[in-house]
């Protein structure tokens, strides 16, 4: 084989990365919706889609079909601009975010070094979270562009839910910085390595909070105020139909996938895999770490779709209450903990 | 007719106390199926509820019930009688009053006395179209206020009016 | 569009308004202002319509009053016909209505509490409680073949008389029950998230409930052991031993409680029934065409949603000259507005959840 | 606003002369629109209980790709009219169709939605049918579960033979009906 060209190396590979990006999130999350009707079915003691492919695999891309092939309505009181953008904004920023996300360490062929990553960058993880704080903006411009009282209210909890459950999500992933001393996303889960231990298991307070705060971010149930249907029909996207609707549908699942990776590369070890240092269980590291790595996003988002099978729905006040008196609180004196234990061993 | 039994010396009582409040307001009762009926002037009827409420513990409005007796009533009633069903928990006592009123001719309405009366009312001025004064918030409760017609009159087709 | 005073219509079409009510609800941000219940969107003219129809034409069109608990409304019908007429009810007859009507209000309770844990997020519980009705839904289609609007009742008794069959069909499902009440028990009773939104909302004094009306669960959640079946009981009702759960909570929790004993003590009741069900006729001889002389009755049950009753009025020909009824859902949807004050918009549809309501009851 | 496909399922039934790669596209787009109807979860009356417990575990709709019961119109495809139509919800129920985007089903589930039931009154609209198209109807009173699920697949067989592509590419065809 003779010597690849660098055209290959700097414009297709690279190419070909973005292309995986958008369709690596995209899998998931038809994977996951697939995978939530069916468990959420299973757990209510139904069956579930299973009438499409095997066992109602295809279930999702009937429904993508079909939605890009409705219609599309933009009433006339809307702010036709901002009801366009917001689900473009949604999307984008989701899917922006994985850029940043990598899947595991890079794989050498031959004399080339593959990276799973589309970019990677020494500030990687503020710029997931910003990204990722970016698509409240779409469901605010989409709850107020739809001009319509119910979308209004959907993004007026929204704006509060996010605001108020960012406070712990960056209280709980400074513990995480404070320990990798890094905040790339690959040099956190190569210092989890070094270190021999997840901070799962260093900082379980850390890790729950922030999983609980994700879940509010993504508002997914206990917390889906913003789209509560028995209270607000649907939300900030009421009035959203066909295509624009189904992008704000996929970027809540996208969304998901997002948060669970997050917990998984700051918490869980991203493409680690489990007990590394018992020799007796070595042949672990024979799996490739991306399955490892897929395992237990896979986990997490099992874990989304119990919790919404078993859990009513908070109310507004609590939902506040719960953030300020339970996990700021708990967030701060977890982030104290830390330094003092840190700095006292 | 497995109806409990029918504590008729308490009622009698307490028709003998309403008479003897009422006075003349009291134009008839009758006593069938085990249970009590008392005609009532209608500018007597609030007051009639009330005491009854405030002195013989009937507590419950059970029900307003509107009748129409035809444009042509018998001699002696008018086109519209509206009932009040009545109940004293503690004594297990149903009285039944009853207030003749014609076309046009407001009746005062007893939501002040019982807060239950309220949609009750709202339903036979619907229904009938018998008026209720000092009712807070006379309208139509189940047909649109663009219907024209009172449904329950005897001269109203099941159809409606085409 | 201002964010204080926003005015928001919930219904008809709404996912929690049960049907086609229709509330206009004020909204200060998230706290009630105001709130306007709206009804008859599915007002049918029942009462127009009984008016041209003889005694036993009505009965089925009872069924479609509370439509989640049919047979209640056939029971309250009936038994106020044959007052009116002077009917004796065989014993028989009275007591497999008395397991009707209980097996019927162990499954609206059983609805009940499906749409209310949905309406404040709990949707698994919905299908649990709409899986659990399907047993007695079972029942009824084997008894009468219908398995929602299933006219099982007849003037003067029952169209059929139970078998032996049947009789261990209902005892098999009342022995699965137990399991099944306490399986949504262990999900809801002390779920941090059920008590946050249930206890202390839409909380209504027990005197406020008297003047407002109410009846039913929501009353004696209030500390009211108002029961029509144990203060003037009716088809022997008197021959069995229960319980009238109360609380004094009056909150929505307290609501949710006390169905969740009732469906104990109506089990509690069919078991009875069954036990003691006397030999004999199961309808009694009605004459073909039942013509009823001029006269009127009132006549209230305990219907699952609260004091049914039934005003009827005869001319002396074989149908009815007036006929009303009083809707229990009707007259308890008045007090949600007291219930609501000072509430947060999502305790709206938890309130309106805990009161029970049905429109084919509550529009006629 | 409107879509190239609005309402495909009407007028264009025959398949006279259709290219074999848009029979293709017809029969996938087909295939999508009827595993993925999305009721519009809206109960008028009696019906609508039966229709909840088709959702619920012993039937199960969700087999079909349909327990996306869907609170807006605006995101539904199948609009259950499950109970009677009033003449005071008769205009609310033709918005809801209107506010549905194309392509929409609808289903008369029960009699009152058929013809009025047993509902010959002065309130009660005689057939959802006099304000929006029906597409199927379900008889009963009310349908039993079975009965709305054999709606469905008779829905699902209607949708498989119309032909979307045809809609889209003639679209002078569009509005024939």
């Amino acid at each position: 084989m003779s010597a690849p060209s660098p055209f290959l190396f700097e414009f297709l590979i690279p190419l070909g990365k973005i292309v995986a990006v958008l369709f690596y999130p995209l899998v998931m999350v038809i994977v996951m919706i697939w995978l939530e009707r069916r468990v959420v079915a299973l757990i209510q003691g139904r069956l579930g889609p299973n009438r499409v492919g095997f066992e109602g695999i295809l279930q999702p891309i009937a429904d993508a079909v079909k939605i890009m092939l409705k219609e599309d309505i933009v009433q006339r009181e809307a702010d036709t601009f901002l009801f366009n953008v917001a689900p473009a904004l949604v999307m984008f920023s989701s899917l922006l975010a994985f850029c940043f996300v990598p899947l595991g360490e890079p794989i050498r062929i031959g004399t080339y070094e593959l990276t799973l990553w589309v970019a990677r960058s020494p500030v990687g993880l503020l710029f997931v979270l910003g990204m990722s704080a970016i698509s409240v903006f779409g469901v605010i411009f989409g709850g107020w562009a739809s001009n319509s009282k119910y979308p209004l209210m959907g993004a007026l909890r929204s704006v509060i839910q996010v605001l108020i459950y960012e406070i712990p999500i960056g209280l709980t992933v400074l513990t995480v910085v404070f320990f990798a001393r890094s905040i790339d996303l690959v040099e956190i889960v190569r210092a989890q390595q070094a270190g021999k231990v997840w901070y799962g298991l260093l900082m379980p307070i850390s890790a729950v909070v922030f999983w609980i705060s994700g879940i509010a971010e993504t508002n997914r149930a206990p917390f889906d105020l913003p789209e509560a249907e028995s209270e607000l029909v649907a939300g900030y996207h009421t009035e959203y139909s066909g295509f624009k609707f189904a992008f704000f549908y996929i970027a809540e699942y996208a969304h998901m996938v997002l948060v669970s990776s997050l917990v998984v590369l700051l918490f869980f070890g991203g493409w680690l895999p489990p007990f590394a240092s018992v020799p007796t269980l070595a042949f672990l590291h024979k799996v490739p770490g991306f399955l490892w790595y897929l395992a237990k996003i896979m986990f997490f988002l099992y874990l989304y779709v119990w919790i919404r099978g078993t859990l009513p729905r908070y109310r507004f006040d609590e939902l506040i209450k719960l953030a300020w008196k339970w996990l700021i609180p708990l967030s701060l004196v977890n982030f104290l903990a830390v330094v003092v234990l840190k700095y006292a061993l | 007719m497995t109806d409990g039994p029918t504590d008729r010396p308490a009622l009698d009582e307490a028709l003998a106390a309403l008479t003897a409040r009422a006075g003349d307001a009291v134009l008839g009762t009758a006593f069938a199926k085990g249970e009590l009926t008392v005609r009532l002037r209608p500018d007597a009827v609030i007051a009639a509820v009330a005491f009854l409420k405030a002195e013989r513990g009937f507590t419950a409005l059970n029900d307003m019930i509107g009748l129409d007796n035809g444009p042509a009533p018998a001699e002696g009633r008018k086109r519209f009688t509206v009932l009040y069903q009545l109940y004293n928990r503690e004594a297990r006592l149903r009285i039944r009053l009853a207030a003749d009123v014609a076309e046009g001719e407001p009746l005062a309405s007893i939501v002040g006395v019982h807060k239950a009366a309220d949609w009750a009312e709202r339903e036979i001025f619907d229904m009938f179209g018998v008026v209720f004064e000092g009712h807070p918030d006379l309208r139509r409760v189940y047909l649109d206020p663009e219907f024209e017609g009172h449904p329950l009159r005897k001269d109203f087709p099941l159809r409606g009016k085409a | 569009m201002s964010f204080k005073d926003l005015e928001l219509n919930m219904g008809p079409q709404h996912p929690s308004t049960h049907g086609v009510l229709r509330l206009k609800v004020k909204v200060d941000n998230e706290v009630i202002h105001s709130i306007e219940p709206v009804v008859g969107y599915l007002h049918r003219g029942m009462e127009k319509l009984w008016e041209s129809l003889t005694y036993p034409q009505i009965m089925p069109l009872t069924d479609r009053l509370d439509y989640i608990a049919a047979v209640a409304n056939n029971f309250g019908y009936a038994l106020a016909v044959e007052k009116l007429a002077g009917i004796e009810v065989p014993k028989r007859a009275q007591y497999i209505r008395v397991i009707l009507a209980e097996l019927m209000r162990i499954s609206s309770h059983l609805a009940w509490i499906g749409f209310q844990a949905n309406d404040i997020g709990a949707v698994s519980v919905l299908l649990y409680g709409f899986e659990d009705r399907e047993d007695f839904l079972d029942i009824f289609e084997a008894y009468a073949g219908g398995r929602l609007t299933i006219n099982a009742m007849r003037i003067g008794g029952v169209p059929f008389d139970l078998d032996a069959a049947l009789i261990a069909r209902i005892r098999a499902a009342l022995a699965g029950l137990p399991h099944r009440i306490r399986e949504i028990e262990t999900l809801l009773n002390e779920n941090r998230i059920w008590k946050h939104r249930t206890q202390g909302v839409g909380f209504l004094s027990a005197a406020e409930a008297v003047d407002y009306g109410l009846t039913g669960p929501c009353l004696r959640a209030a500390g009211i052991p108002w029961d029509m079946r144990k203060d003037i009981p009716y088809s022997s009702y008197e021959d069995f031993e229960f319980d009238v759960p109360t609380t004094d909570r009056s909150d929505v929790y307290g609501r949710y409680l006390v169905r969740m004993q009732e469906i104990r003590q109506s089990a509690r009741i069919v078991t009875q029934a069954l036990d003691r069900l006397p030999e004999g006729e199961h309808i009694a001889k009605v004459p073909r065409v039942l013509k009823i002389p001029a006269g009127e009755v009132f006549h209230t049950t305990e219907a699952p949603k609260g004091e049914l009753g039934f005003y009827i009025k005869s001319n002396g020909t074989d149908k009815p000259e007036r006929m009303k009824m009083k809707s229990p859902s009707f007259i308890n949807l008045q007090s949600l507005p007291l219930m609501c004050r000072g509430g947060i918009f999502s305790d709206i549809v938890g309130i309106l959840g805990s009161l029970d309501i049905v429109l084919g009851e509550i529009d006629k | 606003m409107s879509s190239p496909l609005a309402s495909p399922h009407r007028g264009t039934e025959s398949s006279e002369r259709s290219p074999f790669l848009l029979t293709k596209l017809d029969r996938f787009i087909t295939w999508a629109q009827k595993n993925s109807f999305w009721p519009l979860g809206s109960g008028l009356a009696c019906c609508a209980i039966e229709m909840i417990a088709t959702a619920a575990a012993r039937y199960d709709i969700a087999r079909f790709g349909m327990e996306l019961f869907r609170a807006s119109p605006r995101q539904a495809d199948l609009f259950i009219v499950a109970g009677t139509v009033t003449n005071k919800m008769a205009p609310i129920v033709k918005r809801l169709y209107e506010q549905m985007p194309d392509p929409k089903w609808v289903m008369a589930m029960g009699n009152c939605a058929i013809c009025g039931g047993p509902f010959p009154t002065y309130s009660v609209l005689q057939g959802v049918d006099k304000v929006i198209p029906v597409d199927v109807y379900v008889a009963g009173c009310p349908p039993t579960p079975e009965g709305l699920l054999h709606g469905l697949i008779t829905l699902q067989e209607k949708v498989a033979k119309t032909h979307p592509t045809q809609v889209m590419f003639k679209r002078h065809d569009r509005r024939t009906d």
